[in-house]
């Protein structure tokens, strides 16, 4: 196991490291609309956030080709957009609309975009890691030099799949990235409750991968270790295993009277390292941008959002009778 | 009588044990606040998102004297412990000859309504009637979950407490006195004579408000409420028929291979009940779809009380059934 | 016509289709020796025991553009999988709203008789019949093994093909040419104006026997095969039963929420069929147990020919029903 | 990771050294017989054979206490006999008699024996593993100092069901002992072809816990490394994972026509190294036993193996009816 400490800025056009920018901020508004539009009633079920961990979903998928494949969990919205899903067909999926992502039959648990190798959100824990790792399997028979990403959580790194996966995709050499995003808990329970060692990346030991830990909040971090694994698994050497340290911001869903046990403290000291305040001060810092263009990007977010959630109200339901449609495909 | 919401009951008859009985603990992937409170983190635990691990745990704990309560949370949580469950919980018994026993509770919330599509919202205690050597429960009532859960934890067996999500905060009257429910014995919770409506858990309101609604035009509705799935009262739905002569089912399930086809089976097996059959049986289930997320497809899929009137009334008319919906 | 056995029939069948499109590979922790012979390691793929791995797997190889097949080998070995068979292979396909297909074929062993005690004898293809959104056929010849494993394969969605174990090494004829069988279609294995039995795998071939033995007595008995559990081809049961107005269900899982439940409610909650039906319907199953090793108890838990050929005397009596078995 | 290599016999009394190996050999001829039984259909269904093996069932047990805990897999009557399990009630088990430990219910996949704990062995490939951690949760709760044992195989070690019980007993501090049976194959796939590294017992580095890897056919490695191991757990220090390389002699299963695609080299040289034998060899040259001895021994064993078939034989077969028994407990 190896640890990649804080990075700065690697070899990246200024292009790239403004739209690693542009694709954090929109998960963030995006999901600060969609817990609005929750709370008023207008998007229905459960809805969990991912604010605060954009870097890890960006950073990664910024080191994927459009026809790498990636999967989701439960916290699914930053990996749609980070992989460049299409907000207005997310927004119209949590409206419930039918022309949403699944027609809106999935929601926010289960939006999918195969077509650009986002194989869903999942709403089981660790349900997804087989899923992708089947991906990895056909990247690999396909021979074009295809990769797969598994996203999961601390929760997830303890649950079987993970393990026979990362076995079976240590011993058939897949081309597959697992990321588990260490967000210190699962639900109101503590990874340090239920984990052995605080370092997930700890197990690649055991497969005889490399197992990397790095900040999750640096996105450059995220990005250098997942291109070194891409790298990896392209060149068919096989699975790596990236462990980002990271923090959601929120409470675990969005659900009203959701407790939420963690200290103040520490949500507010995770909060003073926001990893889209560290990009933007990265760039700044560089010459890259400057309040203008900043405020050009956000308009530009706020606008997309707009547009989203406006082409969300204005798609019609589906109709009751689609309800018996799609259980079989043709 | 004190009212107590359905999840207060079914916590209130946890507590209870637990302070009876210290060989009781409790193992969940995010401990019930009041419980862990009282009873503190040792018999209370907060344990990683492995319910296979859970399930099976508590097997080998109650083989060795102890009384343990998995929490599997939602139903959907189960299926990656199923092989601890179908092929160790259901058998170890029976395939040790019985040498030791197994006092075991699961808890399982089941239903839909929430919006928390097709992982989310289901209702699958019909496959776990499939497998021999589970007990398993599924109330309507404060009343009725606080006394079975009672009866569960003091069996000697794994019994699974199947608990609707769309009762968690509805209200009733639960005594202050211990009391228990065997297992096995159904509740009629309206008599009447036209026609017997067996429901489960939320269905068994609807029903009644069905019942209600029908009442006004002078069809007598007998609503049963069988309240365990295993061991199933058949009787007391038996004797029902034989004085209605008329079925409908309601459950929240789809249909196939479910609870209401094994309600239909029992009771047109049986020689003396199906004499008195006057109409063809109607199944008012779920669409057999998953649950989609919109609440528009939602809606569409489940039953309620106007379906339920609808199924009595095809089979007050004795009309021709049609499809399962 | 020449002659396979079922499992031949089987194998043949994949060994077809692989020929035929490259897509479809092989996953299983043992290998089948002519398939891992002429497809390579490659295809046919040895993996470590990890049914739900390997489950999920072919997903997400099946969205992304490959044909898996995953043989569970004993259907009890895949409970440990059964969350990606229920919340993931089940309900995929319908939550993305059907954005793309998951062409799966699962394999899996059912049945008892050998004496492997309760967890290697199971036959809960009931359980998965419930869960919407997965297909399952269940054959009772090498012809229809073949034909319908042929058609699953070439199934854009995910099918399970449940083979019985005690029919393994039996044979049957089975054409030289190409040809499927539909999913969906029940087969009338033979005709009778008496009683219609519905029987399942190994108990259409013992239904066939006690068919043959009654007609000694004038007796005539209609066996259906089903084939298919999902879709059910109600139709063919129902058109049946209408004819000689009895029926008898013969299935070597036990009965509750059972594929007989089902049978039975499929019947019973059809006006046409009801209004012919002169006799309470009929379960011959396996008892309500999980499944003894010992040969004598082993014996007595399962039906066969003369528990079908009472059940077939009971109903023709019209005499009362009494326990499921 | 640490190895132990090949001891000499530690400081234990001779008697117990001559005990181990009578263990053993019962264990053995106990097989032999079953075999010939299950050949002549005398015995059912089927059975899978410890020969070879028997080192590390008698090494671990040996090193417990009858109070201590212990489950078995499919291939159990190693375990069973190694726990002092009564070769009657396991005979007639196999015979399918009333009186067998699990009246016949269960044949030789199934075999228990509570009251010693020995909490059964298991039809399904790591499908003990969590039930006896549940064990190793009861002792642990029980605070008396008992510990509980998990066998298992290479094939099991990949399956989820050992990293979640891993996570937790390392976690929880169990008083628990993984100990993998490593013979090398899983029926008839190769542990190479299945495992990423060939040591299982590198996983135990991802739960912080000690992973030991012994030779399975020298009974004192073992026996040292369970001791060190329930020293560790009764102190409360938590779990090991042992390791036990060693090797099966016969086919997966006694099934007629059963395919073996192993190299009869290996399994040649694996006879060669029967533990056994060299344990016979071992205690020869201390002195500690002389033919003499060996036949009284194996004349001892032979004659209870001979009293458990006449035991089975004439114990009668369950009744029909009781096949309904003992689906619930009262
Ligand atoms: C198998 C299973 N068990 C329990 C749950 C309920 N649940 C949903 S999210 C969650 C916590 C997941 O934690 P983690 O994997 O760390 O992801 P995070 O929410 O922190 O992103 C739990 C317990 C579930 N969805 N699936
Ligand atoms: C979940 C599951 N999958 C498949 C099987 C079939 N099976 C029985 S034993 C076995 C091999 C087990 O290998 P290993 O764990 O190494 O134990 P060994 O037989 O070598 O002692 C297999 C695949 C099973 N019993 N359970
Ligand atoms: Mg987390
Ligand atoms: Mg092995």
């Amino acid at each position: 196991m190896s640890l990649s400490t804080q990075s700065l800025s690697p070899n990246l056009p200024p292009d790239t490291q403004r739209e690693m920018l542009r694709r954090m901020l929109t998960i963030r508004r995006f999901e600060e609309r969609a817990s609005d539009d929750y709370r008023a009633g207008k998007i229905y079920g459960v809805v969990h956030c991912y604010i605060g961990e954009e870097a890890v979903a960006v950073g990664v998928c910024s080191a994927l080709d459009r026809g790498d494949r990636i999967i989701s969990t439960h916290r699914g919205h930053g990996h749609c957009i980070a992989k460049g899903a299409d907000l207005n067909r997310m927004m119209a999926e949590l409206y419930g609309r039918q022309t949403g992502y699944c027609k809106g039959k999935g929601g926010s648990m289960h939006i999918a975009d195969f077509g650009i190798g986002m194989l869903g959100a999942n709403g089981i824990v660790a349900g997804g890691i087989a899923i992708v790792t089947g991906a990895g399997l056909a990247a690999q028979m396909e021979g074009k030099g295809g990769v797969a990403v598994s996203f999961f959580g601390d929760g997830a790194s303890n649950a079987g799949p993970f393990h026979e996966c990362l076995n079976i995709a240590a011993t058939w050499k897949l081309p597959m990235l697992y990321v588990c995003e260490n967000n210190m808990y699962a639900a109101q329970t503590p990874a340090a409750a239920t984990h052995a060692l605080s370092d997930v990346a700890a197990r690649a030991a055991g497969y005889g991968i490399p197992g990397v830990v790095v900040d999750g909040n640096d996105i450059f971090a995220v990005y250098q270790a997942a291109n070194r694994a891409v790298d990896r698994a392209r060149s068919g050497d096989g699975p790596t295993l990236i462990e980002c340290k990271t923090y959601r911001w929120r409470a675990h869903t969005e659900r009203r009277g959701q407790p939420d046990l963690r200290d103040p403290a520490e949500v507010e000291m995770w909060k003073s390292r926001d990893p889209i305040a560290q990009l933007e001060h990265q760039l700044r810092e560089q010459g890259y941008l400057d309040d203008t263009e900043l405020q050009a990007v956000e308009r530009d977010i706020m606008g997309a959002i707009e547009a989203a959630v406006t082409f969300a109200e204005a798609s019609p339901f589906p109709s009751p009778e689609q309800a018996t449609d799609d259980v079989f495909a043709a | 009588m004190r009212e107590l919401t359905y999840n207060e009951a079914a916590v209130e008859a946890v507590a209870e044990e637990m302070r009876r009985d210290p060989k009781i603990f409790y193992m969940s992937t995010d401990p019930i606040g009041p419980l862990l409170r009282e009873f503190g983190a040792e018999r209370v635990r907060a344990t990683p998102i492995t319910e296979a691990a859970l399930t099976g745990m508590a097997i080998g704990a109650a083989g060795s004297g102890f009384r343990p309560i998995v929490d599997w949370r939602q139903v959907t949580f189960c299926f990656v412990a199923m092989d601890q469950i179908v092929n160790q919980a259901a058998k170890i018994h029976y395939m040790f000859g019985g040498q030791v026993s197994f006092p075991i509770l699961y808890r399982a919330a089941v239903g839909g309504g929430g919006q928390v599509a097709a992982q989310h919202s289901q209702s699958p205690y019909s496959m776990f009637m499939n497998v021999a050597g589970l007990r398993m429960f599924l109330p309507s009532t404060p009343h009725d979950i606080k006394g079975l859960m009672k009866t569960a934890i003091r069996d000697n067996n794994p019994v699974i407490s199947f608990e609707s999500s769309r009762l968690m905060t509805r209200k009733g009257p639960v005594p202050d006195e211990d009391y228990t429910i065997p297992l096995g014995q159904a509740d009629i919770k309206r008599e009447g004579s036209d026609v017997t409506v067996v429901a489960l858990a939320w269905l068994v309101h609807e029903a009644l408000a069905a019942a209600e609604e029908l009442a006004q035009e002078g069809i007598l509705v007998e609503v049963v409420d069988p309240r365990t799935l295993v061991p199933l009262d058949a009787q007391t739905i038996r004797t029902s028929v034989q004085k209605t002569g008329r079925l409908v089912i309601a459950d929240e399930a789809g249909p196939t291979a479910g609870f209401s086809a094994e309600i239909a089976a029992v009771v047109t097996e049986d020689g003396a009940t199906f004499a008195q059959l006057k109409a063809p049986v109607k199944r008012v289930c779920a669409l057999q779809v998953p649950i989609p997320y919109s609440p528009v497809l939602e809606n569409h899929v489940f039953p309620d009380r106007q379906r339920i009137i609808t199924g009595i009334r095809e089979v007050l008319h004795g009309r021709r059934s049609t499809a399962a919906a």
